[in-house]
């Protein structure tokens, strides 16, 4: 069937792609009118690839259960937690899904203040400790390359907080010179390694982009 | 370019009195009597020949450009006034507007370029709803649409509000000057004065608004312009009266609610309404003069005894010029990156560097397989858009392909649903095309969480479990790098990572045996599968990265060398100025 | 952290129990205590919630000890509650607003007309874009796809080039003097130092940190002799890079250490600030 | 086997040990309210911003982009909320919206805290569709900054109350970007680059932004190349616009915490890889 094919959808993204990229020189309002037309389409779209991941995610969680592949019994935890957020979204406080509520905090908010910002904030934090011990036991300097990245991860990493303004003043007599130092290798070897590394990821991305418009590059689509 | 100097017929008139509404800010003081006593010289007046008026190029027809030559002998203490009208009769009866253009320092070139926006609310903007006024309180009392109340108290603040506007020393903003919205909000300028108790002050803006939007309402069932049947007009009059008196029983508020989503829709036709005034009048034919001021004396510059007319139109132009740099970089890259796709599709051994990190992945996947454990493959967070995920679904379909051979098992774990299906699918055909087909096992390739921390803590506790002998981390990561690297490295495994998000490259680089950076990465996948499209982008890539080395070295040498010696080479650095 | 593999599973497991039952017994005291949420006047939905997050914030932290039950269960509470979060959000911000109500909640026939003219492609596409989850539609979502990578790269070129190419060109070709404008200062003295040597030398090495580290990008030379030198000195410039880079990752980590330490402190255990 | 146990617990004593120091490192300044007078210099960039911030007059409007999650809050929710101080003491209007779902209910959190001080502080009622709008989430990403560029009450006809923003006073005067006085993006993620290529270079409105830690780095050529006029980075960022602001809040009390803890890291590394010299010249001499 010729709608299985990619010749549609390849031909979509080449004319639409060719449109994208002109309508970026055409100052005429036409231009801007359709740009707003498609940013509005991408826009509802991407409502649905929402949709989508969290249908993915459950689906997952079903299968493990179903299967009885191992931790099954906690993917159960991951219905009663989405359970307990859409009953309670849905009901909204007796208002029924289509008000919203202006003010207050429901139990809808109280699942998202008291679950998910807790574990989210603390799952980033045990990074600390992880640093702490790789630090210790695998940052080595084992060659020059990770030698200076170490003694200038060290520089930074004192020149930004406050105590290196008082140790500044005790020792050179003057609280600027850590922060100051650490500024220099900002403003300049970091500046440098960055806008090199920005330069050559970008003529990648054009590149990509451009491999994309003229179908040379289709595994986004699902090779058949 | 020696300019020709005329004998300019200097014409001396008397500063043309303002008959304008003098709601626009900008106009010079309208000169009284001619000045008393002291003759001033007559300044020099730009070269009529000079003198232009056109559409603005590369933009979307809302401005025109004025443009004249700098006098030889500018004077001191001048300045140039652009009058614009929409007929050359206007100017006789003085229906102008002017705009005031002060002089710039000489070595800023001899051409002086105003733009003028004829829509906007400093020359002739769309007419605007009028303020309440007494009489309109009076019809409406009459109307019965405010009750005899309502009206006496309305008229009394009123004339508080006259009273606090003419005391000495109030300067009360001029009434145009809120922002160039169509609805004049209770919190705009005519805003009642102060000593005015907040209780009133609050009832009169809601009244205002009150009666405003009715107003606005009617306006969209007149005879031109259709959007309301009467049926609607007189629902939508209802609730708002509701809405005013503050009624809310059940029945109010679902027709307040109703009310509020039709003033939405209209206010999106009102504002592209708006937009089509704006433009009408933006492309009117308009006349501009030029004078010379000095002091409150205006001089003309004229041709055969009358001050000079020029008119232009503005146009919406279909290519910006500014972006011409743009276009030509864009195009010919693209072009350089297609050409050489075409080159490597005939000569596949096109050359490509040595790329230490990639020597070690068959390595890492033959010493897996000895040890008799997993290969572990990490795509990282990147969903199919993202560019380190499809270089790492190259790299996966080579990996498969090895492990396959290797008759060992490679499993793949990731976070997002589309690079599942697009790595099972990957996975799937590496195998059948090891001649393995059987051999696959789809649960190998899963998603193992939604978010990005269970994400980590699902593939740690894996790693751990099966102790794997090779991981691949490769794609975009974020935060969670460095707790996978370090899981990776407790196990013994050989870690190959390989990332262009660079703020994790650190992590990598200090824990795992190689680490790919950033475009080495997309380099990977070229010269592994050693695949056109992909050599063919990477060699167009590098003459692209040539191109900024010389521009870079040359361009600071030069633009410093010139600095140094004085000459303003400013154009050659604004070749690559993006505007 | 690799799981721990002592002889005696059977003990150490009793061993664990213990300790967590004991642990679990103190946590809930000390909040009640703190807490008292059925107090009068106590807010007892605040309280339990303060005491239900102080107790999952401190079951994530013992992944640290090692991977187990408890953080399994939270961790996909944890996965549960956010998808839930996030599909109730998606109705409400998402497809309510620009799939529904244009629809059903249209004021007047021309509203309706509007919705239908600038909607309906889109949800179609939508609904196809959903239809990547069946096996045998699967191939049905392609036209989502490509209306939405399509219109991305095509958009992405000019602005690629415009924002990380031209602008950081512009920059990047400055004359080295214009990075110590302005600054009035007597030959060689200190401020003289800092306000115009430095800053030329800085933008001098700038300009040759850039070209190396382009340079080992370049994948068209083989990195040997002279372009080898090259090479290995955009890698030195990479490497402080990465330190930087390093140095401000670890504060980072630290300060959401601090932010729960802080939580945990002055919200669960009432400290006074 | 049994080396192998052996190894593995020694391996975990080394590790335990060293999280049980970094948890005594913070928390211990808080216990022992070591009253070290912690004078800081704010930074050049964190000044920059502030400065700009500062210039605009009363009614301009600010766009607020605040796209992180609760992962970041540490970092960010103190910036959002000297940044929202900051625009109600000099009367602006702050215009917030997030690219981040999941970030939504604290950008709620972060108003709902800030106007109840405002009201307190400056005695004026600060109320939603007058002084700031709470545009909320929308998909769409870079495209919905684009729509936005365009027609912003197209690309938002409701703000997150379900009120529409066609008439809304606080939006008075702004039918697309072009019109916004002044942006500020926090981002947890890439989120910067995308607000410049697609919001401030193209719709040509001055950006700010606020990052985590990690990202502060990668803002340099940003800052340099002048398309940001100012960045605040990480917790650090935070303290030093409340120093500014003099309003000492989250960041400032966390500084304290984060110099211990930092000398700590510092002093494992240096004694890592000293460890590390020894046993090389050690077995160099042998």
């Amino acid at each position: 069937m010729f709608l299985k094919r990619l010749t549609i959808p390849l031909i979509i993204v080449f004319v639409l792609g060719l449109l994208a990229f002109v309508q970026d020189y055409v100052p005429h309002p036409l231009a801007g009118e359709f740009r707003e037309e498609m940013t509005s389409w991408s826009r509802i779209i991407g409502g649905f690839a929402l949709f989508l991941g969290a249908y993915s995610l459950l689906h997952m969680h079903v299968t493990r259960i179903r299967r009885k592949t191992a931790g099954w019994g906690y993917s159960v935890f991951v219905f009663i937690g989405a359970a307990f957020m859409i009953v309670v979204g849905l009901h909204n406080e007796g208002l029924g899904p289509l008000q919203d509520i202006e003010g207050g905090t429901t139990w809808f908010d109280w699942g998202y203040d008291n679950i998910v910002v807790p574990c989210g904030g603390t799952i980033f934090s045990i990074l600390a400790f992880f640093m702490a011990s790789a630090a210790f036991r695998t940052f080595r300097a084992r060659n020059l390359g990770a030698a200076l990245l170490l003694i200038a991860a060290v520089i930074v990493m004192f020149g930004r907080v406050p105590i290196s303004e008082t140790v500044g003043q005790w020792v050179f007599g003057s609280s600027a010179v850590f922060p100051k130092l650490t500024d220099a290798i900002m403003d300049y070897p970091n500046l440098a390694a960055k806008r090199g590394i920005m330069l050559g990821i970008s003529l990648g991305a054009i590149s990509q982009s451009m491999r994309i418009l003229f179908g040379i590059e289709r595994s986004y689509l699902g090779g058949d | 370019m020696l300019r020709a100097w005329s004998l300019v017929a200097v014409i001396a008139l008397p500063g043309a009195t303002q008959a304008a509404p003098a709601s626009h800010p900008v106009s010079a003081a309208a000169s009284s009597a001619p000045a008393s006593g002291a003759v001033i010289s007559a300044p020099t007046v730009p070269d009529p020949a000079s003198f232009k008026a056109m559409d603005k190029p590369s933009d979307d027809g809302s401005a025109m450009r004025v443009e004249w030559a700098r006098p030889a002998r500018e004077a001191e203490g001048i300045a140039y006034v652009v009058e614009i009208a929409e007929s050359p009769n206007d100017f006789k009866s003085g229906k102008f507007k002017s705009k005031v253009v002060k002089p710039s320092p000489p070595d800023e070139g001899d051409l002086y370029r105003t733009d003028i926006s004829p829509a906007s609310d400093k020359f002739f903007p769309p007419p605007e709803s009028p303020p309440l006024t007494a009489e309109r309180l009076k019809e409406l009392a009459a109307e019965k649409v405010i009750t005899g109340g309502e009206l006496a108290r309305a008229q009394a603040i009123m004339e508080s509000m006259q009273r606090a506007q003419s005391k000495p020393g109030d300067q009360s903003r001029p009434a145009a000057e809120s922002k160039p919205g169509t609805q004049s909000s209770p919190g705009s300028a005519s805003e009642p004065s102060a000593e005015l108790p907040r209780e009133d002050k609050d009832w009169f803006g809601r009244l205002r608004e009150y009666v405003h939007n009715r107003d606005w309402l009617k306006s969209f069932a007149t005879a031109e312009n259709r959007a309301l049947t009467d049926g609607q007009l007189s629902r939508a009059l209802a609730a708002l009266e509701s809405e005013y008196r503050e009624r809310n029983t059940a029945g109010d508020r679902a027709e307040q609610d109703w009310l509020h989503r039709l003033m939405a829709f209209l206010k999106e036709k009102d504002q592209s309404e708006q937009k089509d005034r704006i433009a009408a009048i933006n492309s009117r034919t308009w006349y501009v003069r030029l004078a010379v001021m000095k002091g409150d004396k205006k001089f003309y510059v004229g041709e055969g005894g009358q001050p000079a007319i020029r008119s232009a139109r503005a146009k919406a132009n279909y290519f910006n010029w500014a972006k011409l740099n743009n276009l030509l970089f864009s195009l010919i890259f693209c072009a350089i990156v297609f050409a050489f796709i075409e080159v490597a599709k005939r000569r596949r051994n096109l050359f490509l560097r040595k790329i230490a990190g990639l020597e070690a992945v068959d390595e890492a996947i033959g010493r897996s397989t000895e040890m008799d454990r997993p290969v572990f493959f990490v795509h990282g967070l990147g969903g199919m858009g993202d560019l380190a995920t499809i270089a790492s679904v190259n790299i996966l379909a080579r990996v498969a392909r090895r492990t396959a051979e290797h008759d060992s098992r490679v499993r793949v774990m990731n976070v997002d649903p589309i690079v599942t299906a697009v790595s099972q699918e990957v996975v799937q055909q590496a195998y059948t095309e090891a001649g393995r087909p059987d051999a696959y096992n789809p649960d190998d390739v899963s998603l193992v969480a939604s978010d990005q921390f269970s994400y980590v803590a699902a593939v740690s506790g894996i790693m751990v479990r099966e102790q794997p002998g090779a991981i691949f981390l490769l794609g975009s990561f974020y935060a969670e790098s460095l707790l996978l690297a370090e899981t990776g490295a407790s196990t013994g495994a050989i870690q190959i990572a390989g990332t262009d998000a660079y703020t994790q490259l650190p992590f990598f680089i200090t824990t795992c045996d190689y680490t790919l950076i950033g475009e080495e990465l997309y380099a990977a996948s070229a010269y592994l599968s050693r695949e056109p499209r992909l050599l063919g982008s990477l060699r167009g890539q590098d003459v692209g990265k040539a191109f900024l080395m010389i521009v870079m070295i040359v361009g600071s040498l030069v633009l410093t060398v010139a600095a140094v010696f004085g000459a303003n080479l400013d154009w050659l650095r604004r070749i690559f100025s993006a505007n | 952290m690799p799981e721990v593999e002592y002889p005696s599973g059977k003990k150490r497991q009793a061993i664990e129990m213990g300790v967590l039952a004991l642990l679990a017994v103190l946590f809930l005291s000390v909040s009640l205590y703190v807490q008292n949420p059925f107090a009068k006047g106590a807010d007892p939905a605040k309280a339990v919630g303060i005491i239900v997050a102080a107790g999952l914030t401190l079951v994530m932290y013992s992944f640290l000890y090692r991977d187990n039950a408890l953080f399994k269960i939270a961790e996909n509470l944890y996965v549960g509650v956010t998808l839930g979060y996030g599909a109730i959000l998606t109705w409400r911000t998402a497809l309510r607003p620009d799939v529904y109500m244009p629809f059903f909640e249209a004021p007047t026939r021309a509203a309706f007309m509007a919705a239908v003219l600038h909607r309906t492609v889109p949800i179609i596409l939508g609904i196809l874009l959903v239809t990547r989850i069946s096996r045998k539609h699967g191939w049905l979502s392609r036209y989502a796809y490509a209306f939405l990578i399509g219109w991305g790269a095509g958009v992405a070129i000019p602005l690629t080039t415009h924002t990380f190419i031209l602008q950081q060109l512009y920059s990047a070709i400055a004359p080295f003097q214009s990075a110590a404008q302005g600054a009035t200062a007597t030959a060689f003295s200190a401020s003289w130092f800092w306000d115009v040597a430095l800053p030329v030398f800085g933008a001098v090495l700038v300009l040759i940190g850039t070209i190396a580290v382009l340079f080992y990008f370049f994948f068209s030379v083989e990195h040997k002799g002279a372009p080898g030198m090259v090479s290995k000195l955009g890698v030195l410039f990479l490497m402080v890079s990465f330190g930087a880079s390093f140095g401000y990752t670890v504060m980072g980590r630290v300060s959401l250490l601090i932010g729960r330490v802080q939580f945990l402190l002055f919200d669960w255990l009432k400290m006074p600030k | 086997m049994a080396q192998r146990q052996a190894e593995m617990r020694q391996f975990n004593t080394v590790r335990w040990t060293i999280y049980i120091l970094v948890a005594l490192v913070v928390v211990l300044p808080y216990v022992l309210r070591l009253p070290l007078p912690l004078k800081f210099t704010p930074s050049r960039d964190v000044r920059k911003l502030y400065d700009r911030m500062d210039s605009l007059k009363p009614g301009s409007h600010v766009l607020l982009s605040l796209d992180y999650d609760a992962a970041s809050q540490a970092e960010l929710q103190p910036m959002s909320r000297a940044l929202l101080e900051h625009c109600f003491k000099k009367g602006l209007i702050p215009i917030v919206m997030t690219h981040w779902q999941s970030g939504l209910g604290l950008d709620k959190q972060v108003i709902d805290e800030v106007a109840n001080k405002a009201k307190e502080a400056l005695g004026k009622e600060v109320k939603s569709g007058r002084d700031y709008v709470f545009l909320g989430f929308k998909p769409g990403y870079s495209n919905l900054v684009l729509n936005m560029g365009e027609n912003l009450k197209g690309a938002f006809d409701k703000d997150y109350f379900g009120q529409s923003t066609g008439d809304m006073p606080a939006l008075q005067g702004v039918t697309s970007l072009k019109d916004i006085d002044m942006g500020v993006d926090l981002a947890a993620g890439s989120d910067v680059g995308m607000w410049i290529a697609y919001g401030s270079d193209r719709f040509n409105f001055p950006l700010g932004a606020g990052t985590t830690a990690v990202q502060a780095p990668d803002m340099t050529p940003f800052l340099d190349s002048k398309q940001l006029v100012g960045l605040l980075g990480g917790l650090r960022g935070a303290a030093d616009y409340e120093t500014l602001l003099d309003m000492p809040d989250g960041g400032t009390t966390g500084m304290l915490a984060q110099s211990s803890t930092h000398v700590l890291v510092i002093l494992l590394i240096v004694a890592a890889n000293a460890r590390l010299l020894l046993g090389r010249s050690a077995r160099k001499r042998e």
